[in-house]
Parts: structure tokens; C-alpha cells; sequence
């Protein structure tokens, strides 16, 4: 198929036809991949639970960046999930009543900051998400006797649907959950970009008195987006929780929002598939970094974000969708 | 309420006064738009035109006079809250989504005015994809409609601005130099699909022209603004044929 | 519970007083480290995470250049060269460098791939750091040392504080102050960098060659950052992670002053200082979090920062 | 990407399989001798604390080349995968994870930090692994709950903490206020809470002046130096260490505060090379255990000369109290292989089970004294505190007027929380304090 030929194509089918069949082929892939993966490396099973739990978080994220914001803060939401699941697991340890709960919370939150910081763009956002997201850190930290400090809250043990399970059952149903809630949540937030919502959502990014100008509050439309976002950052937190069973202030710090605005990049910002592959990549790179040079992980990420972002700013989702659009898939 | 007689203004600004540091954008404007009527505004750089466009649209607050729209006043309230009563506008420097398709731009616009809307709901459902594309036919846009935005020429992207705030279906549209930016050879052809368009809407029009060909062939009236002040109002030939008018203003606008 | 409040009061006046003392030479610290990245983000309209790094490489090359001259058998005020050395060095090589191989490249794309590739920058310069200094605590104090220190009259007691701490700190702060606003004012390319900030696309319509402006200003931005961490050397013990905890600051100083202005950052510095301070005595507990409580509380009344400019969008 | 995950995920699936198989297949079946022995070990590699991390890691690496260059344990080499505690708890639980279930790890050695260790410790009850605690020192581990597959081969919180207190109530008993400046984690509200409850036990009535939690990493004291110079108490206690310790001993040495106040730091010991000869004479320090440079009697004096040489020759630096906490750990290593083959006979090689067996109440040697792990899992390590002195031999800072409390004096008895027991404690237990060490 000559260029100009897959040209033609796209304008007769319209654009958005050959990326949705990428899309759901590559999510297709991606997810049998997974749990391909999970059973043939056990303890890759966690890892990639994990990497799921930030996948979602990170939906929150591609949803403000499509507003043109950076929210440098937005692990306060995860840190809300996870710690709602540690303080109330003892009591409820039903992990079906704790997500729900846990989103909730993280959405009543970002209600209530989303009420202030939507008056804010850019830098100001970026930063006032920062300093919030600091002050839940320092709270995490500081209340002591409430939260055990630095040291974290263990995780009680929880049971699925009124069942206890083994361990390895246990593992396999968190993934199970994990990857059930990251596909709902991919598909939610797909079609809510398609919305007008959505669209209205990236106006703000390109021609925010438009939106004024049609009758719109582009602070509501963004409020929409925020609290969505926070949801999802609570229920990724919650899923970290529930895997790690271990939850300690650090989930709020503002490297951990770093890290999550890095996987939305890492994974590409043009898809709500882009999450899940940054994460899935970001938590693999860090693994095996580790493994390789335990003291210099760090740089191995620095580096690879670098090459990223200066050769391939699509992200993940950007090489791989071009390479399958160049096999005219 | 009873019928409002005939005469009755639907836009009417009274006093509006407005200074930004030492420079008057207004200056006692007093002004009526009737209904149906196709008003021209014409005057220099920095008159206050779009000042007035501005105030009239709530995204400047005068500091004196008043303004009502259709016998209500609507000083104070938001731009969101004056579009959704009915004043539309477009811009000097079209206002698009650029990273979205002409389409989109203007079924986003038709989603606004029939909102709220679930956030499931596909912008392109039939229902609005259909009036859009109808809208943009209409404009002659259809030929560009999965273009992004930002790969329009200057004239496409000025009706694509006016498309959409055609969409919301307003009763009084106040334009912001429809023609300025745009080729010469295009400007004739725009200003004629755009008079077709609103005349078939009984859409009410202000428009910032410097094209005095332009102002004499579609306006019904015009009015002259200097210096923050309406210098002169009434018939194109009799505003125009004004020999104060023609060395001050038109003078200084056709260089411009 | 208040009349012990107001017995503590009328206990700790004078006390009070020494809090202030202590806070200026903290906002001495955090202007020098947040005015450069003000400065570099006023131009560069990049927020650069890497600027924490930049403040630990200064302060670790100060140090490192002082032990060496102490090993030369140097005197001790050699001291204060090293510190300058420091920022020299850093200003006139790393900051070229970065700007050119990296920032370079990425002007003009969006806002967050910018703040990215600093982030990167920043990781990878951390472990950059470990590997070249290691993970011991490093100190080299000879420029604290040789001034000594000034007794303070408390009530009948006295208090020693640092001499460099009551004046060179907030001394150096100062000028670099009074220096910025002259340079920024007076001069040629002070102005230009003032145009810059000011308006982009109209300063570079002007004939302004952005790309030099840029790269003067990010490595003049860069040099502050040294010199800060030069600054902080002396009084400090240098650790691996003492960058993530500085940058994580001046980004709410520079959202709270308003971008760009240096003016400012100075009150905003000078706010953080004493805030800190007194609430040492008054709430520890609640230390860490004053920068952000004063940084939503100024950006709840003005949302563009105390100096911002309010942009109004051209329609 | 997908294809390198492919690759790897062929070449694991093996390892891991068989892995699984081996943990299915539990403690009952025989376990065939490996060709290698793979220990895990976590410690910080980054980020402040690696101030500890590192050095302990040089320790292993020295140690480990010394045991297979002496024909291993067992006859098999030992190998170690270090993971860096510093990314957080989520990732060190997965990295636990990849140590047992991919690299095939038989023992891990956890972590510096508390969190990790309370993260690290059931994770050795769910996937029964013989976990050995070997620098953390929290409380709450045992004392909340029992950890059938873990050891603490050192001493704790509680008795790094009363061993100090005990010192200062001997050294000066008149004192009436204090001031805690620790830092704001963990560790420092745990060994403030600790010290208060002992110290309001054996001298209650003392004032405290001030209670100060600076930032975990604060670069700057003044103010804090300002309120204690303010407020003068005799006695300024501060748990802290690494970078921030040597910046608060600097800051208080410049503006005269340790000429005011006694200050007792019972982790000073890893900062005192760093700070030379700028750290005050006179003042209480403890090392978290009583392996000092200078220990006037240790059990075995060539084998501390042996590890000190060693370790200076190779990485050009004194060894600090992690360098001790890691080597007591590979000794108790050593020490449970050699009672565990010695079980099994010629040929064998222990399962989990037994190897986790061979632990409790396991006594091994150090080179200053000998280590019994209790039942509960906890290192009985004794202490040495001291004052801070000078002399020609070390070019820093060492104790003088030593005394040694014997572990068992000074922890908490098993089944009981510290805080309940350090509450019991009466005035006339200072009196059980031992003299000074000659020397």
C-alpha cells in the first residue's frame, strides 16, 4: 500500500477507524501478554499487579494532560486509596467493600481540591498540586500515632467475596481484580474522551475561552476530569495497597508524582492504552535495573525517559501503534 | 408579558464607560442594536471596537453605564451565562480547537447548546454529527471537515470561528473583523456566505469591518467609533459620504 | 490552654526575636537556590527539576575544591574562592552543556516533555553525584569556621550565633539581590532577559536572539543554583537526596513570587524563612508544611503569585 | 520490549518453575545441594541512609570473597544480589519476591530501615523463607506478633536506647532538664518514646524543655541550636545519624551549644570518622552494640583487628556499625549452616524448614563477644556506651569510660512490649549498672 493510497483510506473510513482496531488489537495483545507473563514468572505476577494499580492512577493523569495540565501531585490521591484500604482493612477487610470505599474517599478529596486548583493553569496548577500533595505527605508522616510514621501500616489480611485465600490464590486474584478494573477503567475512559466532555476536556488544552464562549465552564469541565482523576488515583492506590500490603508515606511524595506523570509519558499520552504500557515498561526497566545495577537504577530510568522523550515522544503506545499501522494492520 | 413593540432594541448600551490606565476604551458609549438589522462598526486601531465586543460579552466589565439584552440587564453575568441568552460571538483571531477536527469544533459547539450530556455519550452520535456537518455545508466547510483545525487557511478557519458560534444559535451575533487576515480575492465570497447563512438564521449582526466596500454592500447601519466615543451612526451612504468620517476614519482603517 | 500561650509569650519575647535571626539566614539560602530557577523559568519558561542537582553539584564542588585547598596548606578565607570556584565552574560548564546538548532540543514542545527531560536530568544526575562523591557525609567548613562567631544579648544570657549565618548568608543574599535587579535593569542584556520573560514572540520579532538569551540565562540560573549549594557547604553535612529536598522547595517559592520575578522570590524567601522559624517554636509539628501553607494561602488571594503580572488573554 | 520479556520469560520460566515446584513440594521433601548459595540481601544504595547502605554492602562483598576464597559454606560458593531498599516499600516487597521466587535466594538478609523491615518480615512468613534482620532496629517486629522465619542477629531499639539512658543517670544524676532534637521518622519517635518511658521510671520529675522532630534530611539546624542555647538544658538527647547528625554536631560545636548542655547520642558511632577531630570531647555515645574500634577486651582480638584491616585496606575507610551489623549477620549464617549440615550428615543440604530450625536459640560468635537469638527471633547483642575522647591512635572520636551492659540487662523479656516493660523499671536499677571497663 503506497502512502498516498493509506491516505485515501483513512479519509474514506474516516481516521479514528484504523487506530480504534490498533488499539483494541494492542489491548488484546498487551493484556494476553500479561497474564502470559504472570504465569510464566511468578514473581512478575506482583510486578505487574503493581504496574496495572499505576496504570489506572495514570489514567487520571493522560486525562488532565489532555487539558494541557500537569498535575505534580497527584500521588496524594494514591497515598488517600491506599491508606483508606490500611486503616480500614482490620475491621472490613473485604476487598470488594474496601475499592469501592477507597475510590470514593479519593474522589471526595479531589472534589475538594479540585475546587480549588481548577481555577489555576499550568505552572500554578502543577505546583499548587505539588504543595497539596506535600502537605498530605508531611500529615502521613507527622501524625505519628496515627499513621506509624515513615515505618507504614501493614495491611491486614483481606478476604475476596468472603473468602480467605491462599496465598497464591490471593496473588492471582489481585492480578485478576487489577487487570479487570484497568480494562473498565481503559474503556471508561476512552468513550469519556470521545465525549463531548472529552473533547471539551482538550479544548481547555488549545482554546480555553472558546469553551466560555460556548456556554461552558471550562473550570466544571476540568472538575469533571479532576475528580475522575482522583477516583482512579484512589483505586490504583488501593490495588498498590492490597498487593504490597505494605503502605508508607513515600506514596505521596512528590517523586512518586514524578513518576506517575513519567509513565504517562513513557507510555504516550495518545491512548488509554499508553498507561498501562508505561507502566508495564516502567516497572519492568526498574526491576531489572535493580537487578543489574542495584546502585544505579536510577540513571538507567533517567536515561531511558531521555531517549524517550527525545526520540520517540509518541511514548510506548506512539512505536507500537505505528509500527502495527505500517504492517497495515 | 406582552409582545415588546417592534422598535424595542435587543441589544441597548447605555453610558458604558471603561479606561485601562490612562487610555479610554470607552468613553460614554450609548448604543441600540435592533432586531434583524445587520450592524457595521467601523474607526482606527484602538477605538475601542473590540472593547465593546468584549464588554457586551462579559469578558471585560465596564466601569460605568449599562447594557441590556432584550429588555434584561446582562452586565455582571459570565460569558457562559450571556451565550446561553442568546449573544454569540467570534473573534478577531479565530478561537478553534486546534488539535481537533473542523467537525469536532463545531458538534462540540451543537453538544454545548443541547447539553449537559453523559459523559459516555460519543460527541460524533448521528444526531449531532448530523446537524454539525449540515452547519458546515452551509458555511461550505464540509469539503475540510476531518481536517484538524490548525491545517485550515485563514479564511476556512474564520468561518469555522463563526460556524460555531452559529451553532449555538444565537439571536445577536457580534463579529470581530470577519474578514480582516483573510485574501482579498476570498473576502467578497466569505462575507457573501456569511450574510446568506445569518439572513437565513434572523440572526442579528455587529460587525468590525475595515473593508468600507464590504460595510457600504451588507450593513444596514454604521456606526463610526474614535477615540472610545461613537463619532457617527446611521445609513452606510450617509455615514460614509461624511467628509469627517472619510478623513479620520476611513482614511487611517484602509491602510490599515 | 491560652493563658499558657500568652505565658509563653511573654516568657519567649526575646526569644522570638532570635527566631527571626535564625529565619533570615534560612531565606538567604532559599532565595540564592529559587531566585536562579525563577530566573531560568522567567526565560526558559521551563520548570527545571535539574536545579536541585545543580545545587548539590555546587555545593559538592565547593567542598571538594575547599578540602583541596586545605591540603595545599591554603588558609582558611581559600575558602571562600572555593565557593566562588564553585559556581564558576558550574555555571561556565555544567549549565552550557545541559542546555545545549539537552534543553535545546526540546524547546517549543509541550510543557510537561519539557519538565521531563528535567526530571530525567535530575536522576540521572543523582546517581551522577554518588558516583563521584559517594554516600559519606562530606563537610568542609573553613569558611564558617573562620569567622567565628558573634554572642547575641538574650535577657542576661547570651546566645552564639555563626557570623556567617548572621551576615554573610544573608549578606551575599543581598547583593546578589541588588546585583540581579541592577543587571536586569541597567544593562543591555539584562533588559533583553527582562523582554524575554516579558513577551517571546514580541522580543524575538524585536531581532532578539533568543537561543543566546536562553543559554546565557539558563547558565547564569545555573551558577546561582551552585553558588547557593557553595553557600549552604559550610554549615551543612552534603548527603546523597539533600537536591530533591531543595528543588521540591524552590518550586514553591517560584509559584508563589510570581514567575520570573526576583523581587518576588525574595519576599516569598524571606516569608518561608521566618514562617519556618518561628514555627520551630511555636508548632514544630508544623514546620515542613509552612512554604505550602504560605504558597496556597498567597496564590488563594493572588492567583497569579505576590509580583505575577495578571495575563489577560487576547481575544 | 515484548520480545526481550519473551526471552527472559523462557529463560525464568525454568528457574522459576522448578522453584515453585521446590516451595510446593515444601519442607518434607529432601533438597538437593545447590551448586551455589544465593543470598539476598536489601540495604539502601540511595538516597540519605545509603550513608549505612553502602558500607554494609562493602562488608558483605569483602566477607563473602573471604568465605569462598576459604571454600564457601558447605563446600559451595556463596553469592549475593543486593537490592536497594531506598525506591520504597511496594517495590522492596516485589524485589523480596524476585530474590525467593526468581533468583532462587535460600536466606535474605533485610533491611536498614523499620518500614522495610516490617514490610520484609511477614512476607518471610508468607513465602516461609529464613529472613535475617540484620540492621533495623524496631521494636514492633517481635513484640507484635511472631515471626517464625525471622531472626534479628543484632541488638534493638530498646536496649541501644536504655543502655545510654542507664549511662547518663550513672555518669549525671543531678541532671533536671533535657531537650530531644531527633529526626522525623520512625526511629526517632520510637527511641523518644523509649527513652521517656525509662527515663520517667527510673527519674521521674525531669523537665523536658523541648521536643523537637526536625525533618528527616533538614540541612539546617540554627534554629533548633538557637531554642536549645535558648532554653539550656543539661542534657540534650538525639537519636539521629548519617548527614544529619554531623550537620547538628557541627552546627552546635560552632556556636559553643555542646559547652552547655551534655549531649547523648546513642548512634553517634557511624558519624564520628566523618566528623574527626570537630566532635566534641565529653559527651555520651553509643554505636548501636559493643563493637568499637577500640573495645578494651574484645572476645577475639585478632579477628576484629582482622576485619578492620581488611575492610580499611579495601575501601580506604574506617568500618562503621552497619559494617558489624552485616558481618554478625554472615556470621550467624555461617554458624546456623554449619549446626544444619552438621544435623543432616555427610552429603545433605537443610530445606527451609531446616535451616530456619537451626536458628532458634542459635549462639554465634562475633568478633568483640557472641550473639544468642532467643526464642522469639531477637539477637541478645550487649552494649557499650561511652564518653566521646581522643587519643593518638584513631584520627576521631572514641569512647572512654566504657561500660558494657550485658543484652540481657538491658531487653525487654520475650512476650513483653518495651514500653510496658521499660515502665517497670525502679530508681534502684541504675545501681545494677556495671563499672567501667578498664582500659
Amino acid at each position: 500500500m503506497t502512502p498516498s493510497d493509506d491516505r485515501g483510506a483513512e479519509r474514506r473510513a474516516g481516521p479514528k477507524r484504523p487506530a480504534l482496531a490498533r488499539e483494541t488489537l494492542l489491548a488484546i495483545i498487551g493484556a494476553l501478554a500479561l497474564v502470559l507473563c504472570a504465569w510464566a514468572i511468578p514473581w512478575l505476577k506482583f510486578v505487574l499487579t503493581i504496574a496495572l494499580a499505576k496504570g489506572i492512577a495514570v489514567l487520571g493523569i493522560l486525562l488532565l494532560l489532555r487539558a494541557g495540565q500537569v498535575s505534580f501531585g497527584h500521588s496524594m490521591f494514591l497515598a488517600v486509596g491506599a491508606y483508606t484500604v490500611a486503616f480500614v482493612a482490620p475491621g472490613t477487610p473485604e476487598v470488594l467493600l474496601l475499592l469501592p470505599l477507597a475510590a470514593l474517599l479519593a474522589a471526595a478529596l479531589g472534589l475538594v481540591i479540585g475546587l480549588f486548583v481548577v481555577r489555576y493553569r499550568d505552572i500554578f496548577f502543577g505546583m499548587l498540586n505539588l504543595a497539596l500533595s506535600m502537605v498530605i505527605y508531611s500529615l502521613l508522616e507527622k501524625m505519628y500515632a496515627v499513621t506509624h510514621g515513615t515505618d507504614g501500616i501493614r495491611v491486614a489480611g483481606l478476604t475476596f467475596a468472603g473468602q480467605r485465600l491462599e496465598r497464591e490464590v490471593q496473588e492471582w486474584a489481585m492480578f485478576g481484580i487489577a487487570l479487570t478494573l484497568a480494562v473498565g477503567f481503559g474503556l471508561l475512559v476512552r468513550a469519556y474522551l470521545g465525549s463531548p466532555m472529552g473533547r471539551a476536556l482538550a479544548g481547555i488544552k488549545t482554546r480555553e475561552t472558546r469553551l466560555e464562549f460556548m456556554g461552558l465552564s471550562a473550570r466544571l469541565v476540568l472538575l469533571f476530569a479532576y475528580v475522575l482523576s482522583a477516583l482512579m488515583g484512589g483505586v490504583g492506590g488501593a490495588l498498590v495497597a492490597m498487593t504490597s500490603r505494605h503502605v508508607t508515606p513515600q506514596l505521596a511524595y512528590w517523586t512518586s508524582s514524578g513518576e506517575l506523570v513519567f509513565i504517562a509519558i513513557l507510555g504516550g499520552a495518545g491512548s488509554a492504552l499508553g498507561p498501562f504500557l508505561g507502566a508495564t515498561a516502567f516497572e519492568l526497566v526498574r526491576v531489572y535495573a535493580a537487578a543489574a545495577v542495584a546502585d544505579a537504577w536510577q540513571m538507567i530510568l533517567g536515561g531511558v525517559l531521555l531517549v524517550v522523550i527525545l526520540f520517540a515522544p509518541g511514548g510506548v503506545w506512539g512505536i507500537l501503534s505505528s509500527k502495527l499501522k505500517g504492517r497495515g494492520a | 408579558m406582552s409582545t415588546p413593540p417592534v422598535t424595542a432594541p435587543l441589544l441597548s448600551a447605555k453610558g458604558l464607560r471603561l479606561a485601562f490606565g490612562g487610555v479610554k476604551a470607552a468613553d460614554g458609549i450609548d448604543l441600540d442594536v435592533m432586531p434583524g438589522e445587520f450592524l457595521a462598526i467601523i474607526g482606527p486601531n484602538g477605538a475601542g471596537k473590540t472593547t465593546f465586543i468584549n464588554m457586551s460579552t462579559g469578558y471585560l466589565r465596564p466601569q460605568a453605564g449599562s447594557i441590556e439584552f432584550d429588555g434584561q440587564p446582562i452586565l455582571g453575568l459570565k460569558p457562559r451565562a450571556i451565550v446561553r441568552r442568546g449573544i454569540g460571538r467570534s473573534f478577531q483571531l479565530p478561537q478553534l480547537f486546534t488539535e481537533h477536527t473542523v467537525l469536532e469544533n463545531a458538534a462540540l459547539a451543537v453538544a454545548s447548546r443541547l447539553g449537559p450530556w453523559s459523559p459516555l455519550t460519543p460527541l460524533l452520535r448521528p444526531a449531532w454529527r448530523e446537524e454539525a456537518m449540515d452547519l458546515l455545508e452551509r458555511f461550505g466547510l464540509a469539503q475540510v471537515a476531518e481536517s484538524r483545525a490548525d491545517t485550515l487557511n485563514e479564511g476556512a478557519r474564520k468561518l469555522a470561528d463563526i460556524a460555531m458560534a452559529v451553532a449555538l444559535q444565537p439571536r445577536l451575533l457580534l463579529m470581530d473583523e470577519p474578514t480582516s487576515g483573510v485574501a482579498a480575492a476570498e473576502k467578497m465570497q466569505i462575507v457573501e456566505t456569511l450574510v446568506r447563512v445569518l439572513r437565513q438564521s434572523g440572526v442579528t449582526a455587529v460587525f468590525v469591518e475595515h473593508d468600507m466596500d464590504v460595510v457600504a454592500r451588507f450593513a444596514d447601519r454604521v456606526a463610526v467609533w474614535s477615540q472610545g466615543r461613537i463619532a457617527a451612526l446611521g445609513p452606510p451612504a450617509q455615514v460614509l459620504a461624511d467628509p469627517v468620517v472619510q478623513r479620520d476614519v476611513i482614511g487611517i482603517s484602509t491602510h490599515a | 490552654m491560652p493563658s499558657t500561650i500568652i505565658e509563653w509569650f511573654s516568657d519567649n519575647g526575646l526569644l522570638f526575636g532570635l527566631a527571626l535571626l535564625d529565619g533570615l539566614a534560612y531565606a538567604a539560602l532559599v532565595f540564592m537556590v529559587a531566585v536562579g530557577l525563577n530566573l531560568v523559568f522567567g526565560v526558559l519558561r521551563i520548570v527545571n527539576v535539574a536545579h536541585g542537582s545543580l545545587f548539590a553539584i555546587g555545593a559538592y564542588t565547593a567542598a571538594s575544591i575547599g578540602i583541596f585547598f586545605a591540603s595545599l596548606g591554603l588558609p582558611m578565607w581559600a575558602g571562600y574562592v572555593a565557593l566562588v570556584l564553585s559556581a564558576l565552574l558550574v555555571g561556565a560548564v555544567l549549565g552550557p552543556l545541559i542546555e545545549k546538548l539537552l534543553l535545546r532540543r526540546i524547546y517549543g514542545h509541550e510543557d510537561v516533555l519539557q519538565l521531563l527531560v528535567t526530571f530525567a536530568l535530575f536522576m540521572i544526575l543523582e546517581d551522577v553525584q554518588k558516583l563521584i562523591w559517594g554516600v559519606q557525609p562530606i563537610m568542609q567548613d573553613a569558611p564558617m569556621k573562620f569567622l567565628g562567631t558573634v554572642d547575641i544579648p538574650f535577657g542576661d544570657d547570651f546566645i552564639p550565633f555563626t557570623a556567617y549565618q548572621l551576615f554573610v548568608l544573608p549578606g551575599v543574599a543581598v547583593a546578589t539581590l541588588a546585583a540581579l535587579a541592577w543587571f536586569l535593569r541597567r544593562t543591555l542584556t539584562g533588559r533583553v532577559i527582562v523582554a524575554v520573560t516579558t513577551d517571546k514572540e514580541a522580543a524575538t520579532a524585536m531581532g532578539i536572539d533568543a537561543a543566546k538569551i536562553m543559554l546565557l540565562t539558563f547558565s547564569f540560573g545555573a551558577g546561582l543554583a551552585a553558588l547557593g549549594g557553595a553557600l549552604a557547604s559550610p554549615t551543612t553535612s552534603l548527603v546523597p537526596g539533600v537536591g530533591a529536598s531543595t528543588i521540591v522547595l524552590s518550586f514553591a517559592v517560584v509559584a508563589t513570587a510570581g514567575l520570573g520575578q526576583i523581587e518576588g522570590a525574595a519576599l516569598t524567601s524571606l516569608m518561608i524563612g521566618l514562617g519556618r522559624s518561628i514555627a520551630v517554636y511555636f508548632a514544630p509539628e508544623f514546620e515542613v508544611v509552612v512554604p505550602y501553607i504560605i504558597m496556597v494561602a498567597v496564590l488563594l488571594v493572588r492567583p497569579q503569585g505576590l509580583f505575577g503580572v495578571l495575563e489577560t488573554r487576547r481575544v | 520490549m515484548t520480545e526481550a520479556v519473551t526471552r527472559r520469560a523462557a529463560m525464568l520460566g525454568a528457574a522459576a518453575t522448578s522453584g515453585a515446584l521446590l516451595f510446593a513440594g515444601g519442607n518434607a521433601r529432601a533438597q538437593a545441594k545447590p551448586t551455589e548459595l544465593r543470598v539476598g540481601i536489601t540495604t539502601f544504595l540511595s538516597g540519605p541512609a545509603s550513608v549505612f547502605g553502602v558500607p554494609a554492602r562493602q562488608a558483605a562483598e569483602l566477607l563473602f570473597e573471604e568465605i569462598n576464597k576459604a571454600g564457601g559454606i558447605g563446600g559451595i560458593p556463596v553469592r549475593a544480589f543486593f537490592v536497594d531498599e531506598a525506591p520504597g516499600t511496594d517495590h522492596l516487597v516485589g524485589e523480596y519476591r524476585r530474590l525467593v521466587q526468581n533468583e532462587g535466594c535460600q536466606i535474605i538478609l533485610a533491611s536498614i530501615s523499620s518500614g522495610s523491615c516490617l514490610a520484609c518480615t511477614p512476607l518471610s512468613d508468607e513465602m516461609k523463607k529464613t529472613t535475617l534482620l540484620w540492621d533495623c532496629g524496631t521494636q514492633r517486629i517481635f513484640e507484635e506478633g511472631p515471626h517464625p522465619w525471622a531472626f534479628r542477629t543484632q541488638g534493638y531499639g530498646t536496649p541501644e536506647v536504655l543502655a545510654p539512658l542507664l549511662y547518663l543517670l550513672k555518669h549525671k544524676p543531678d541532671f533536671r532538664t533535657l531537650a530531644v532534637i531527633n529526626q522525623d521518622y520512625a526511629w526517632g519517635r520510637d527511641s523518644w518514646e523509649l527513652w521517656k518511658a525509662g527515663m520517667d521510671a527510673m527519674k521521674p520529675g525531669v523537665r523536658v524543655v523541648a521536643e523537637m522532630f526536625p525533618r528527616f534530611g533538614a540541612t539546617d539546624y540554627s534554629t533548633e541550636v538557637t531554642r536549645l542555647l535558648a532554653a539550656r538544658p543539661d542534657v540534650i538527647l538525639s537519636t539521629s545519624w548519617g548527614g544529619d547528625l554531623t550537620t547538628l554536631i557541627r552546627q552546635s560545636t560552632e556556636r559553643r551549644l555542646f559547652e552547655r548542655s551534655l549531649f547523648v547520642m546513642p548512634i553517634a558511632e557511624a558519624s564520628l570518622p566523618t566528623l574527626g577531630r570537630t566532635m566534641p570531647a565529653g559527651h555520651i555515645i553509643g554505636a548501636r552494640g559493643d563493637h568499637w574500634n577500640n573495645h578494651p577486651a574484645p572476645k577475639d582480638p585478632a579477628r576484629l583487628k582482622r576485619l578492620v584491616d581488611s575492610y580499611r585496606a579495601k575501601y580506604n575507610e574506617y568500618p562503621i556499625y552497619p559494617v558489624h551489623h552485616m558481618a554478625q549477620a554472615i556470621s550467624a549464617m555461617q554458624a546456623a549452616y554449619a549446626k544444619a549440615l552438621a544435623a543432616k550428615g555427610a552429603g545433605g543440604w537443610p530445606n527451609d524448614l531446616e535451616l530456619a530450625n537451626a536458628f532458634r536459640g542459635l549462639t554465634f560468635d562475633t568478633p568483640t563477644s557472641s550473639i544468642t537469638l532467643r526464642e522469639d527471633g531477637q539477637g541478645l547483642e550487649d552494649q557499650i556506651v561511652g564518653l566521646s575522647s581522643f587519643n593518638d591512635k584513631y584520627p576521631f572520636a572514641v569512647p572512654k569510660d566504657m561500660i558494657l551492659f550485658p543484652a540481657a540487662m538491658v531487653s525487654a523479656p520475650v512476650g513483653q512490649k518495651s514500653t510496658d516493660w521499660l515502665k517497670t523499671l525502679k530508681p534502684d536499677f541504675v545501681a545494677q549498672v556495671p563499672a567501667p571497663m578498664a582500659g
